[in-house]
């Protein structure tokens, strides 16, 4: 199978939904001529000229909510931010339009709108462009929450996000854009809300999502030298949840570790451990452990990043204390 | 950034027929909306409920200016627009009686008419959220290559938002076909528009983002429709957006909670302002021009009030939604397979 | 006791800290001129002037970080939001401003500064009116969450708020303003963190906060009736949260309902369910239930908004649930 | 909202201590920044990072006209402002290493410099995020009864944003001693202002507020002294605010990992610009008023550069945090109880 860069895999699932259905179009901040701030969407404006990849001032409250009212007479805007960071400014459009319009208006309006861009930690990127935003959208009913972590999930998820006729809030990993894998030519669209098995392994689960999904496979593969087989589970999509893989594993497993890229509190990982608590209480052999970041803010220090995010040893002894090895 | 003169047709007062509507308009809107009151006042509507009496004339002048497939929206103070966009009576009040034959089944109330057959894109409750959806929906009659109008009427305090600024800036810089109509009734809840803006001439801000701009009286339908049409014209024909300040006041107070005077403004500029009721001066014109006895005036108040009661009958007899309606309308039931055929935007 | 309102205790709270420290001013949409669109501010602008009760324009960003920017060169702000529906607007502030900026500043700059407003439901306020907070606040580290269910606690703990040198975001409830409750002459404050046993009991804990904390003692009360004791464990500060308080009462009890007014996924509750799965894994006798509003947006219609919020009936079922009855 | 012309002694261009001494600050950022570059390559400076270089005269320009206890805020691009403010280059560079010495004990990085004791209140790196804050200090020093100002600088494109509106409006109704430097340096990352703002004369977005404004050329020193001493008098003496839009240009890509030109400019527009080196215009007034011997010039040059590379070997040579400074500083460690008397705000 070809292999291609997880950057590439967006850009051709961009490509493929705009060719095929013209209702689509593009909107952020440096999306056209500057090819996108980290180039997903190089092309697009020579292909598809400039009513429909488009260029915006830095208003995230402002171009959010021109997507959602564009959506409201029937086009179907994919709205890049150009990290999460900045689309916490066009929150209120995400949950008090987007979400909730369908469900205000009897029925009548829904919102095929996808709100799109890079999430989480890069490198020393520090406090104010670091965050991970999974757990604040998945709480909000009314939007679909996608986390890709490789191009082939990337690609088949996207497309399926842009199809979708209500919103979706698509969480892209700054540090997977270099990042390759096979990706067949044939179309493909992976359905929202199955979560993908990236590992099998009866020992103990690790459930996760997006870029995290690397890291558990990494960990998954360094433990199988220890003879510790891990069952990973990459939920892909955080909201709606894939609670039957969820169990399905940890009832095969009796353990569970669940990783996830932002903070503690109420973090992605909680409703995760609430599912299994929950849906798996009598299989459980220990407290389900949860790896996340620090409970601080980014900071700059390499050495400091480094201590704040999680990472295999953190991820490795939460196997080792759930194994009580 | 011209202004030209009013000039077209519509701002013709002479046309008796068309009088008649537009006083039927806001007649309806007046009478419904007192049996909105008395409704709140029995507890068969919640929540908030914000109340047009006095604005009339905009809705009205503006509204009846629009063809059926342009588009309209608003704030929370939506009542008098829905009607003027001719939602019906019953389908304004079993929503706002939060049953199942409500504009949005019931699950919209006062602050969130919908209609989507009319173009009657909302009822907003976040001041200023709704400026960008108006301005999107220019976006898109753009992108389609129409001719179709938005129309986004907002109270004057959202000229202040963040989300107004973003909003029209982008507007001006792509050209737009939207109709900005601030509905300046001199107060957002209990602060003036004195104390919240920097400018006290609100209309002037549409030149931080090139856009044409007037001001009108509210009270008079008919120089309302003159800068509505305008800027529709400017609209439809060159791509433009406007920003349009109607000067208007709110003869109740701000929701069912407030009160109408006291706290904030007097009881004597409130009846300052009352003399000019925009029905009261129209009507006052067509008795001038000989286009209304006093026995049509009354024929059309009771057939209007017959037809509030009719409303507020059938609201009463609407069921409640049923409790499965809870769950529903959260999403939409399409899957991605659903959609296998390219679609064309035109 | 003085029996007096949850509103009145605030407004004494606002008015001895301001008294007392003239470096603490409120600043919000209608608190000075109209008195507050909840009366909470009533009489302050008479008794400190313009400067310390400011009226600001609609822009709840803006003004959050006029607050931010007047707390850091040494002023306290306390910055009322209507309610924290339209607090949504200033999020960016909340998070990126003043969660961080003692963070990123290395320990130079600390904010204190209270945002305050009601949160959570009312009556038939329909979806974009009707949200609860508490779960996206408490993710954010550099942040306390309050959350007072009687006149009491919020008098104790908005002096606390108001003293504190951190950011702290303070949710009332709308629906509690006209609540009673014994409040003492006595000046007192309450500390940050500390849940409070409201009822106690040894069949099973709920675990609550907030204007919940007012139903989980109706039900207590129900269902002592039946010889059902519960031990009712008022968080009243999410963040931080009192973990020893819920550990002691699950330890002791066996079972807990978690009671929270918000959403489902990643509610506040499921951080709990993770710290009692955590803390006491070997004394669960049963999953841990949760009772939260629906997932859905809050509808209109009277029978439906009934439907979507937590009760009494719902709460019951969740303990005798736990309880196995 | 008249403009006074400018007429204080700040605008002479003839005091040649004053030269050296604005000389010196502009040459120092310069140099600073070419070994920020040099370093960022080798790979000791990670994260974002945004030089400064062309827009030089605009920091040392107006910093150089304010007093100790006034304050400044500004942007991600922000190593220029601090070290004409007077922040050590040891402390900037430091912290660009991401070293416990750095300004903000390595937590901040380029993005976010910070010194309490020189009122520079940071470093803010969400576009438009902290023009509300400095508006906030503003408010503060009238609140106190103060006569400081707060100089609060910004990239032209933060005028779109909503957070930018929001604090004018309040800054104009309500009389703040707050002096906005717009640096319009024509480009938001590879957005031109053409594109992103419906007006270009941007200066005049201020009459949306009530407030003074005036447009100078950023590459000349004196002119921007001249422009910033006028807005500074009217925030001291009056309280009052100004908009000021300074016409610059950046020499270098919007960060490290942008072409210097390409994509969105031409090779041709920056090398026409960069004829305008404030540097270079600043040393060619000052040669042509004989203040200046190219001997004078090249001391002061080598001075400044041993005292860049004593900030790289400094922060070479400051260790890294240490690990348990990850949890410090996320919350001050006073509870309510630490307070027990009542503090008088003046
Ligand atoms: C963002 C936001 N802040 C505050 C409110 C509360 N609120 C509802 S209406 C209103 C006043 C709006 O005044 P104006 O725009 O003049 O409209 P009017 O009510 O006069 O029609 C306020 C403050 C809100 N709904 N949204
Ligand atoms: C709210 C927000 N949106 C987007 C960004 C990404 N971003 C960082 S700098 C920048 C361009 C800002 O341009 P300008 O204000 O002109 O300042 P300059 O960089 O030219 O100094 C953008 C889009 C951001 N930091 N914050
Ligand atoms: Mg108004
Ligand atoms: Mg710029």
């Amino acid at each position: 199978m070809p292999v291609i860069t997880y950057r590439d895999a967006l850009n051709r699932a961009l490509r493929e939904e705009m060719q095929r259905d013209d209702r689509v179009f593009l909107m952020g901040e440096e999306v056209a001529v500057y090819q996108g701030a980290y180039k997903v969407s190089k092309g697009l404006l020579q292909e598809f000229g400039e009513m429909r990849v488009v260029d915006t001032p830095i208003t995230e409250l402002g171009f959010a909510g021109v997507g959602v009212g564009a959506a409201m007479v029937g086009l179907r805007p994919i709205i890049e931010f150009m990290t999460w960071n900045f689309g916490v400014l066009a929150l209120d459009q995400v949950l008090n339009s987007a979400a909730k319009l369908l469900y205000m208006s009897g029925g009548q309006f829904n919102i095929p709108i996808v709100f799109r861009g890079p999430n989480g930690a890069a490198l020393q990127l520090s406090a104010q462009h670091s965050q991970a935003f999974e757990s604040w959208l998945a709480h909000i009913p009314g939007v679909k929450v996608v986390t890709p972590g490789t191009p082939y999930d990337a690609l088949g998820l996207l497309k399926a996000a842009i199809r979708d006729d209500n919103p979706v809030c698509f969480l892209e990993g700054e540090m997977l854009y270099n990042t390759k894998g096979e990706v067949p030519d044939e179309e493909y669209v992976i359905p929202l809300g199955k979560a993908d098995l990236k590992r099998e392994g009866s020992d103990c689960s690790i459930i996760t999502s997006g870029k995290m999904a690397l890291l558990a496979m990494t960990v998954a593969d360094q433990l199988a030298k220890e003879n510790i087989h891990i069952d990973v589970v990459d939920l892909r999509t955080v909201r709606p949840m894939d609670v039957e893989a969820i169990k399905t594993s940890v009832e095969k497993t009796n353990r569970a570790v669940v990783l996830e890229e932002g903070w503690e509190i109420c973090g992605i990982g909680t409703q995760v451990v609430d599912y299994i608590q929950r849906e798996c209480f009598d299989s459980l052999d220990a407290p389900v452990v949860r790896v996340h970041q620090a409970d601080v803010p980014m900071p700059y220090a390499k050495n400091l990043e480094r201590a704040a995010k999680p990472d295999a040893a953190k991820t490795i002894a939460a196997v080792k204390k759930v194994m009580y090895l | 950034m011209a202004k030209k003169k009013p000039e077209s047709k519509n701002s013709d007062n002479s046309d008796a027929e068309l009088n008649r509507e537009l006083l039927h308009s806001m007649l309806l809107q007046r009478r419904f909306e007192e049996r909105t009151a008395e409704a709140y006042a029995l507890g068969k509507i919640g929540g908030f409920c914000h109340l047009y009496i006095g604005q009339e004339a905009v809705s009205t002048g503006s509204i009846s200016l629009l063809r059926p497939d342009d588009y309209i929206i608003t704030t929370y103070r939506d009542h008098g627009q829905a009607l003027a966009r001719g939602m019906t009576p019953r389908a304004v009040m079993s929503e706002l009686f939060g049953r199942v034959d409500g504009c949005a089944h019931g699950k919209g109330g006062s602050m969130h008419m919908f209609d989507k057959s009319l173009g009657f894109l909302g009822g907003h409750g976040i001041v200023g959220a709704h400026v960008p959806l108006g301005t999107g929906v220019g976006f898109a009659i753009k992108y389609r290559g129409g001719d179709q109008v938005c129309v986004c009427f907002m109270g004057e305090s959202v000229v202040n938002t963040g989300a107004f600024h973003e909003a029209l800036n982008m507007a001006g810089l792509w050209k737009l076909p939207v109709v900005y109509v601030i509905e300046n009734n001199r107060y957002g809840m209990g602060t003036s528009l004195e104390r919240a803006s920097a400018i006290h001439d609100i209309y002037e801000r549409g030149a931080a983002y090139n856009m044409p701009r007037a001001q009108c009286d509210g009270q008079d339908v008919f120089a309302v429709r003159a800068a509505v049409q305008e800027a529709i014209d400017r609209a439809r024909t060159e791509s433009t957006p406007t920003l349009l300040e109607v000067r208007t006041y709110r003869f109740m107070g701000h929701s069912m909670s407030d009160a109408v005077s006291g706290t904030y403004r007097s009881k004597a500029e409130l009846d300052e302002y009352m003399k000019r009721d925009p029905i009261a001066l129209l009507r006052m014109h067509m008795h001038e021009q000989n286009q209304l006895t006093d026995e049509d005036l009354q024929k059309m108040d009771e057939e209007i009030k017959a037809v509030c009661q009719d409303a507020w009958d059938f609201a009463d007899a609407s069921p409640e939604p049923p409790l499965e309606a809870l769950y529903e309308d959260v999403y939409v039931d399409t899957t991605s397979d659903a959609i296998t055929e390219p679609v064309a935007a035109n």
